[in-house]
């Protein structure tokens, strides 16, 4: 007797994760990498130095305004440097920054809910004590703080953002892998023969990436916005360099006489927590099916 | 007839004796009363009697001062003899920590007041003092009341920190209108002052809230919920003067906003690179572009106020990139980072010029660095340089350029300026000569100093705007201190009934 | 039921000390007043005088145990910059906060359940599509990109509503807004997964078998199973915005709340304000979070079982 | 005869393009029970559903056929509108489904529940709905029925869950009841009451069942007539008589021999009395647990006292209703979960007491099978990574010898060897549990431990699967732990029989001792319970009422037979 169901191969899997895409899903993808395409590109595609001030051209309307300035397609800032320039590079720091916090709050939180889902006893104590304490002092606020309190260099606001979210990642890691190590298959095998560290690598990390995925695309786009909070406040990135949030932050005063400050970063501030946001759905419908697999 | 006033900010605290803070020179004069006042309408000073009716030399080093008889406190007590030595020596004999900070930066030179009888006291000083009346009307020597502040804590009879604490939340004076409500940094009522000694208040009620936000101040303006906005930048302007219900006024403050550089930072040693960082600064192209050239771009450090001693004669400070980039070439700069530190929103434009600034450098060849940071980073030794204001605390040098500058003063002591015997010889003169051509003489000679090893850099005035609805005929008056609101008769009058 | 009570009493109280510690020695290595509101200018005899002034001149552990022992005795300390107690501050402060997050949860609540059941009834048609993609749209946007352009357009351009402070109802409309976007976001795509999950469930099958008519069995089976479920992340979703976590529209709409006062504490340094501040809103948000799981506890009779 | 109650003509349901169940026709009378039987899949909840027009919410359609309910002026359900449907739901025609726990609403209390139906179809007031409910609890034996009323499904056994079930479903006394696997979640032992149930309930108020299982036994406790289904289509529908005797088509044939019949396998002849590869004395485990915060946790054995041994080439069945320890005491004797007391030899070598390092090592000797095969094979593998998982972990072989292991491995459980590089997904109940089997393979262990290998498959799949488990120990020489619940299945695979009871073993003993001459009253009465698949063979009233036995101590019957006394 053989088994009659195909065997998708390695190449479909991106094929068939593209097919059963709906139009919105599509889009979202599409948004998405054009983002990351300027992001990476903005040296190469942005047409002036986004630091290049001048003073005498300042606050420009974007082309087919009246006082337009040519050649600054999305009008200047109120230094007078290009918008389009600067929103290119806010969104190339933004997203890098968006990731080195993404990656850093996964690299804690999943190691702390990883160790406090196998081990349990005092390690997981300790974890889900810290947890509930991230818990108690509300992120915004906390981040806040440290940067009132530290000063608002790119190294502390790494930090913050990394930190933020770690107990999410913390939270579900501990959940799945225990949900996991209840999963007969881990009893198997360890019941084949397998030790801790054996059964922790070889099983349970595998099965708990797709939950991870699906949390670091929320944890993506949650640091995007809490970056153009602090940003808002002023306890972002340093100017003159330009984040999305700086962008906002600093324009904001200017909103009802020259808005175009505010609206190119805030739409792409939009773009990219929209997009990654269906993206993560999607993943995550796609990782639920391929668990509910009977 | 009310309005309502939407701040920047609103102070935490309202002792007129401890506060010398922009936000909080705002409110203290409606409510509180010196014993000699200006004619607030004039630039040249022209003193007028207040709680004193007059007021004489007996020597070199006293004054006697009569007293107004039948001023009231707005808690209904009788202001006499003792309450004035009262107010007068806490702060020229201060024991409480806040107000003795404050006496030895402008009132060293008083000894004590004493009372000669219940309507006359006098005022002693340790040296003969050339600035008698101006330091006698200053924001931090107004009269508050004895009896009510000693008993607001502890020992009814005895004056403790607590009192002066509780009296900054609860604040009673003689002005024209009583503080009737204070919710620290929030909000705070004015109410008309019925016994108020001068002429009636025109408002029946001023109610001042703080509206942090640029954007949500215009809104408050065009909503009708604010009558009256406070520090608009010159940016925003036109979209207020283009509603025709609204209007703006606005003048070039009293005051400077500065950069400071730390003469002992180990990079900035050098004299030459000092001057080059000040000449390579265009503060004429600061003030055409963040200022639409309505600020004020000064030579040298005086004002128009100081009467006499203005000097816009001295070129003490200029721009010139040619010279800079030869001082700098001379210099012992060797393209080490310059950090420029400032706050995030404290001063209009600050943060605009602050990178503005780190660009001119640029252009002679200095690498600046802007440091946005709500920390005060002016008494570390780390600060290279940073902006800041000097506002004219007073209408003398004294209490502008003297305030920071002054041998022992506030830069001295936080180790980012230095001075000598021969410094100190000159700043004695300009201090305590009698005669006003001395005190101009040593005063240049005080600024030569400074061009030749500069800690400061004037910037500009700023130009500092209010916005209010066409109704209310309100302006900066010239003779205050910058930011005053002054709510006074003839100060302030509403056109509708 | 009473040493489940002490137990969590006893964890928040943990909890809280922890914070107050951590608050507490991060403040002091960060900075101190002196450096900054009262920065124009101190000479070292008048720092000397300041820090006594402010009882700073011991060691941290003195100020330390000091705390503690003022707080077994209900006392928490004078502000720094006000001279009065912190307690009065904060509670003049964290009101108005409090009033805003019950208003957020209310809209939240009243708006993102209909449209969470909506969405999972109408899962394959465009109904379904378009409350998700609204919801989706809803999390993208940062609450202070909503307030900046409903201040522009009902404030500013049609004068409609105010944006100052807390005075009236009207004053609420925006910043409520403001703030709910993301939760109700969050929750209508949380109901609608409860939902679905629910919808799926056996006993929908049999309450349809019993010949109930089709909204019985939605409203009354379903919703309330998928409210328990709901009823379960509130607490953890509110915790995440509670009181303080928006600094952002209180300083837009003026709002006299907590956020703003604790941001301007810590960067001022006024160190009794910001650790009284930070344990008001810890306790608040442990509080509410308690409140939930207990509403849960309670609705859920399954749960009510295991704990007794 | 009367006219049919319920008839179902040339029915088809449709899922998308998938025909699910093709032209069914079948006939029911007042007071008949017909059984729908077939294999997992075959179409029978597909029609269960239909009938109720249930099927459209489940995504399905009704693309041909008519349902006519009523003797007299019959109805078409298949015309009518949802709405119109809705006055015949739980009315004139009610369903019991598979699983009572999620078939109840877990945060309604059952009197609402009960109450609900009453007051929809028979326009009761609350109170008169609340003392209509507590009658229909009374009716199907529910002890204390008022105080019910007052819980949530989650505080009743699955048994009274049923019973509640069934109440709801006879509350307005309909003319048809539709049973769907109203069993399959239960013990034997509750099964046979919740049968008894309803065939008396039958008696009582003369409704039509229509009675859809899986389990031959069931069908010949309660049914008059069977349809036989397969992959959609109607198979065979004869008396149960007939079909029990002389099934006439040959899918009905191949059902009938594969199931299990207590009694009716050939017994395993006797393995020479060696030394056992396995001897367990004295094993015991309890788990604190906590009935709430107040109560401080307190110990519940799961496993008390058990001593067992095995002999190489021996399958030692151990037999128990769910719940009385016999997973605990697999896991405790492995070790996978510490012993509290007790010794565990396995080819002499104990493993109580061995450092982790050696307990692993030792493992190879024994391996596991278990009763979910996909869940026990971790979905992100490939086949060969996971049937050659216990052979790399103590061998230490790699890379090609993997590949060539596992090739060997799926021959001898009869796999296609390319089937390596799949993912368990990709396979079948039975290929699923095939692999295990090859897993444990794998080590050549000394004992493997099956726990309830097979519960998971149907009848003919696990037929087959237990036919090879008997090739390899015939060949190899292993001795087999077969836990199961089913005796059946027990008594064709066991040289011998261990009975458990709340964590002890009440009986032990050769096979035909044990299961054809049982001395312990708890042995007795699990037998009492099995459905026999011969028509009405057992008169429901044997089946004697629950009883509390004393501590037991074992007491040798005869050679090799043991009880507690
Ligand atoms: N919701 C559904 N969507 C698509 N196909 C379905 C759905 N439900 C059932 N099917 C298919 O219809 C066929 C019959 O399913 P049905 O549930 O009636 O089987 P069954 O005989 O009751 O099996 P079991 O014994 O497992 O309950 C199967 O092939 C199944 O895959
Ligand atoms: N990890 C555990 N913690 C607490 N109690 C447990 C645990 N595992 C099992 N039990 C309890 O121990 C008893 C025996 O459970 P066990 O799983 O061994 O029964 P079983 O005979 O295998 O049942 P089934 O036939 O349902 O598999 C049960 O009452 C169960 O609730
Ligand atoms: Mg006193
Ligand atoms: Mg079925």
């Amino acid at each position: 007797m053989t088994a009659t169901t195909h065997i998708p191969s390695r190449v479909g899997v991106f094929g068939s994760f593209w097919r059963d895409a709906n139009a919105v899903q599509k889009a979202a993808a599409l948004i998405g990498v054009t983002l990351v395409l300027m992001a990476v590109l903005a040296q190469a595609i942005a047409p002036y130095d986004p630091l290049q001030q001048s003073l005498i051209s300042r606050l420009r309307p974007p082309q087919g305004f009246e006082r337009h300035k040519p050649g600054f397609l999305l009008g200047t800032d109120e230094l007078g440097r290009d918008v389009l320039s600067r929103s290119l590079f806010g969104l190339q720091l933004t997203l890098g920054l968006a990731l080195a916090g993404a990656c850093l709050g996964l690299l804690i939180g999943g190691t702390l809910g990883l160790l406090a889902g196998l081990r349990r006893g005092w390690a997981e104590d300790v974890t889900m004590a810290a947890v509930d304490l991230q818990i108690a002092v509300p992120f915004t606020l906390l981040a806040l703080l440290i940067l009132a309190l530290f000063g608002t260099s790119l190294t502390v606001m790494v930090c913050v953002l990394g930190i933020a979210g770690w107990e999410q990642y913390a939270r579900i890691v501990r959940a799945e892998v225990r949900k996991i190590t209840e999963l007969p298959f881990i009893e198997a095998a360890r019941a084949s023969g397998g030790g801790q560290r054996y059964v922790a690598l070889t099983h349970v990390l595998p099965n708990i990436v797709s939950p991870l995925v699906v949390q670091f695309t929320l944890s993506f786009s949650n640091i995007v916005i809490l970056e153009s909070t602090l940003s808002f406040l002023g306890l972002g990135v340093q100017p003159p360099t330009a984040t999305l949030g700086t962008m906002v932050g600093y324009g904001r005063d200017y909103m009802p006489t020259a808005p175009w400050l505010v609206i190119a970063p805030a739409a792409l501030i939009v773009l990219i927590t929209f997009s990654v946001q269906i993206l993560g759905d999607w993943l995550r419908d796609r990782a639920d099916v391929r668990l509910r697999v009977r | 007839q009310s309005i309502t006033v939407g701040a920047a900010n609103i102070s935490d605290y309202l002792d007129p004796g401890r506060d010398h803070s922009n936000v909080g020179s705002q409110f203290y004069y409606n409510s509180f009363d010196t014993l000699i006042d200006r004619d607030h309408s004039k630039l040249e000073p022209e003193w007028v009697p207040a709680l004193a009716t007059e007021w004489k030399l007996l020597d070199d080093t006293t004054m006697e001062l009569k007293l107004r008889e039948g001023v009231k406190f707005h808690n209904g007590e009788d202001m006499t003899a003792d309450d004035v030595i009262f107010s007068l020596n806490r702060m020229y004999q201060a024991t409480f920590a806040p107000y003795l900070v404050r006496s030895k930066d402008r009132l060293s030179n008083f000894a004590e007041a004493v009372k000669v009888d219940n309507y006359t006291v006098q005022i002693k000083v340790e040296r003969p003092e050339p600035l008698w009346e101006t330091l006698v009307s200053l924001q931090q020597v107004m009269i508050i009341p004895e009896d009510y502040t000693k008993a607001l804590s502890g020992d009814p009879e005895v004056a403790e920190d607590g009192d002066f604490e509780a009296f900054s939340l609860a604040p009673v004076g003689t002005g024209p209108y009583a503080i009737s409500e204070f919710v620290p940094g929030q909000k705070l009522i004015y109410s008309r002052f019925d016994g108020f000694w001068g002429e009636q208040a025109p408002l029946e009620q001023a109610t001042v809230i703080r509206i942090p936000e640029t954007a949500s101040r215009i809104t408050a303006l065009k909503t009708g919920e604010a009558d009256i906005v406070t520090n608009i930048a010159p940016d925003q302007l036109d979209l207020i003067n283009a509603d025709p219900n609204l209007k703006t006024e606005g003048s070039a403050t009293a005051l400077f906003h500065v950069m400071i550089m730390n003469v002992n930072h180990p990079n900035l040693t050098d004299p030459k690179l000092r001057q080059a960082l000040s000449l390579a600064i265009d503060r004429d192209l600061l003030n055409d572009a963040l200022w639409l050239g309505k600020a004020v771009v000064p030579s040298s450090h005086t004002m128009e106020e100081m009467g006499e001693l203005h000097m816009p004669e001295l070129t003490t400070f200029e721009y010139d990139p040619e010279q800079a980039r030869k001082l700098l070439a001379e210099s012992s700069y060797d393209g080490e980072e310059i950090v420029f530190d400032a706050y995030p929103v404290y001063y209009t434009n600050g943060v605009l010029a602050a990178q503005a600034i780190t660009e001119m450098w640029a252009e002679v060849g200095i690498k600046g660095r802007v440091n946005v940071s709500e920390q005060w980073t002016g008494s570390s030794p780390e600060m290279m340089t940073r902006s800041w204001s000097n506002p004219m605390y007073f209408a003398d040098p004294f209490g502008s350029f003297g305030v920071m500058w002054a041998p022992d003063a506030a830069s001295e002591g936080a180790g980012r300026f230095n001075t000598d015997e021969e410094y100190r010889e000159i700043w004695d003169r300009f201090r305590f000569s009698a005669d006003l051509e001395d005190r101009k003489a040593a005063y240049v000679e005080l600024m030569d100093r400074i061009k030749q090893d500069p800690p400061v850099l004037p910037l500009y005035r700023p130009f500092e705007s209010w916005g209010m609805h066409q109704g209310i005929n309100w302006k900066p008056q010239p003779g205050h201190i910058p930011y005053v609101l002054d709510f006074r008769a003839g100060a302030i009058s509403l056109a509708d009934s | 039921m009473t040493l489940y009570v002490l137990r969590t009493l006893a964890k928040m109280a943990l909890t809280l000390l922890t914070i107050i510690t951590l608050v507490f020695f991060a403040a002091r290595l960060s900075g101190s007043p002196l450096d900054t509101f009262l920065g124009d200018g101190l000479t070292e005899e008048d720092r000397a005088l300041m820090i006594e002034y402010f009882g700073l001149e011991r060691s941290v552990w003195h100020q330390y145990i000091a705390y503690l022992r003022g707080i077994l005795d209900g006392n928490f300390g004078l502000s720094f910059m006000e001279r009065r107690p912190v307690a009065e501050i904060v509670a003049e402060r964290i009101g108005p906060s409090l009033q805003l997050l019950g208003s957020a949860i209310a809209l939240t609540l009243a708006v993102s359940v209909p449209l969470g059941v909506v969405a999972a009834l109408w899962r394959d048609s465009w109904v379904g599509s378009a409350v998700m993609a609204l919801a989706f749209t809803g999390y993208a946007v940062p609450n202070f990109v909503i307030a900046t352009f409903m201040v522009l357009i009902f404030a500013f351009v049609l004068n409609w509503l105010p944006v100052v402070g807390n005075g009236t109802a009207l004053h609420f409309i925006m910043p409520t807004i403001a703030m709910s976007g993301v939760l109700i976001a969050a929750l209508t795509r949380f109901t609608r997964n409860a939902m679905l999950d629910v919808l799926g469930q056996d006993f929908m099958r049999t309450a349809r078998a019993k010949g109930l008519p089709e909204t019985v069995v939605i409203l009354k089976h379903g919703l309330r199973n998928a409210g328990v479920t709901v009823l379960s992340v509130l607490g953890l979703q509110i915790a995440g915005m509670a009181a303080a976590g928006n600094v952002v529209i209180e300083a837009i709409f003026s709002w006299p709340g907590i956020g703003e006062l604790l941001v301007s504490a810590a960067i001022i340094r006024d160190y009794p304000v910001l650790q009284f501040g930070v344990i008001a809103v810890a306790f608040a948000v442990v509080t509410i979070n308690a409140l939930t799981d207990i509403a849960y506890v309670i609705a859920d009779p399954r749960i009510r079982m295991a704990k007794g | 005869m009367d006219a049919p109650v319920l008839s179902v003509k040339s029915l088809s349901v449709a899922f998308g393009s998938h025909t699910a169940v093709r032209d069914l026709s079948f006939d029911i009378r007042s007071g008949e029970t017909l059984a729908l039987v077939g294999e997992s899949g075959s179409g029978k909840s597909a029609t269960a559903l239909s009938v109720l027009r249930l099927i459209e919410r489940e995504g399905g359609r009704i693309s041909q056929g008519e349902i006519w309910l009523g003797s007299k002026q019959a109805v078409d359900l298949a015309r009518l509108s949802d709405r119109e449907m809705q006055v015949y739901r739980g009315n004139r025609i009610s369903m019991i489904f598979q699983e009572p726990m999620t078939s109840l609403n877990p945060v309604m209390r059952i009197g609402e529940q009960l109450g609900e139906v009453l007051r929809r179809h028979q326009g009761l007031s609350r109170a008169a709905a609340r003392t209509a409910a507590e009658q229909a609890l009374a009716r199907v034996r529910v002890p204390d029925p008022g105080r019910r009323l007052e819980q949530y499904p989650h505080e009743l056994s699955g048994g009274l869950r049923q019973r509640v079930m069934i109440a709801i479903a006879l509350a307005c006394r309909p003319d048809v009841l539709i049973a769907d696997e109203p069993t399959t979640a239960l013990d034997v032992t509750t099964q046979a009451e919740v049968l008894k149930l309803l065939k008396n309930l039958q008696k009582e108020i003369g409704m039509a069942i229509l009675f859809i299982t899986h389990d031959m036994g069931a069908v010949g406790e309660i049914a008059d007539r069977v349809v036989v289904m397969r992959h959609g289509n109607t198979e065979e529908v004869a008396s149960t008589r007939a079909l029990f005797k002389a099934p006439q088509s040959s899918y009905a044939r191949d059902l009938m021999r594969a199931t299990p019949r207590l009694g009716h396998s050939p017994l395993r002849p006797q393995v020479p009395l060696v030394e056992p590869v396995l001897k367990v004395e004295g094993l015991s485990k309890s788990f604190a647990r906590s009935d709430g915060f107040l109560r401080p946790k307190v110990r519940v054995p799961a496993v008390n006292n058990v001593s067992l041994d095995i002999r190489p080439g021996e399958t030692l069945g151990l037999v128990g209703e769910s719940g009385c320890g016999k997973s605990t005491l697999s896991r405790a004797l492995m070790r996978l979960i510490e012993p509290d007391a007790g010794r565990v030899i396995l080819a002499g070598r104990e493993l109580t007491g061995l450092c982790p390092r050696r307990l692993q090592e030792a493992r190879a000797n024994v391996q596991m099978v278990f009763q979910d095969p996909f869940a026990s094979l971790n979905p992100r593998m490939r086949v060969r990574d996971l049937i050659t998982e216990p052979a790399f972990l103590h061998k230490g072989i790699s890379g090609k010898e993997r590949t060539e292991m596992a090739e060997n491995l799926l021959e001898k459980v009869t796999l296609d060897p390319a089937a390596a590089d799949r993912y368990p997904h990709q396979f079948s109940g039975g290929q699923r549990q095939r692999l295990c089997l090859a897993r444990a393979l794998s080590v050549s262990p000394k004992v493997i431990i099956a726990d309830e290998a097979v519960s998971a498959l149907d009848v003919s799949t696990a037929a087959r699967v237990t036919r090879l488990m008997q090739e390899i120990q015939e060949r190899d020489g292993i001795a087999f732990l077969f836990i199961s619940h089913d005796i059946a299945v027990i008594e064709r695979i066991s040289h011998r029989v261990a009975v458990m009871f709340r964590g002890e073993i009440v009986e032990t003993g050769e096979t035909a001792q044990v299961l054809h001459a049982p001395r312990h009253e708890y042995t007795q009465r699990l037998l009492a319970s099995v459905p026999r698949p011969l028509p009405h063979a057992v008169s429901f009233e044997d089946i004697p009422e629950p009883v509390q036995f004393a501590q037991p101590s074992a007491r040798a019957v005869r050679d090799q037979h043991y009880t507690a006394a």
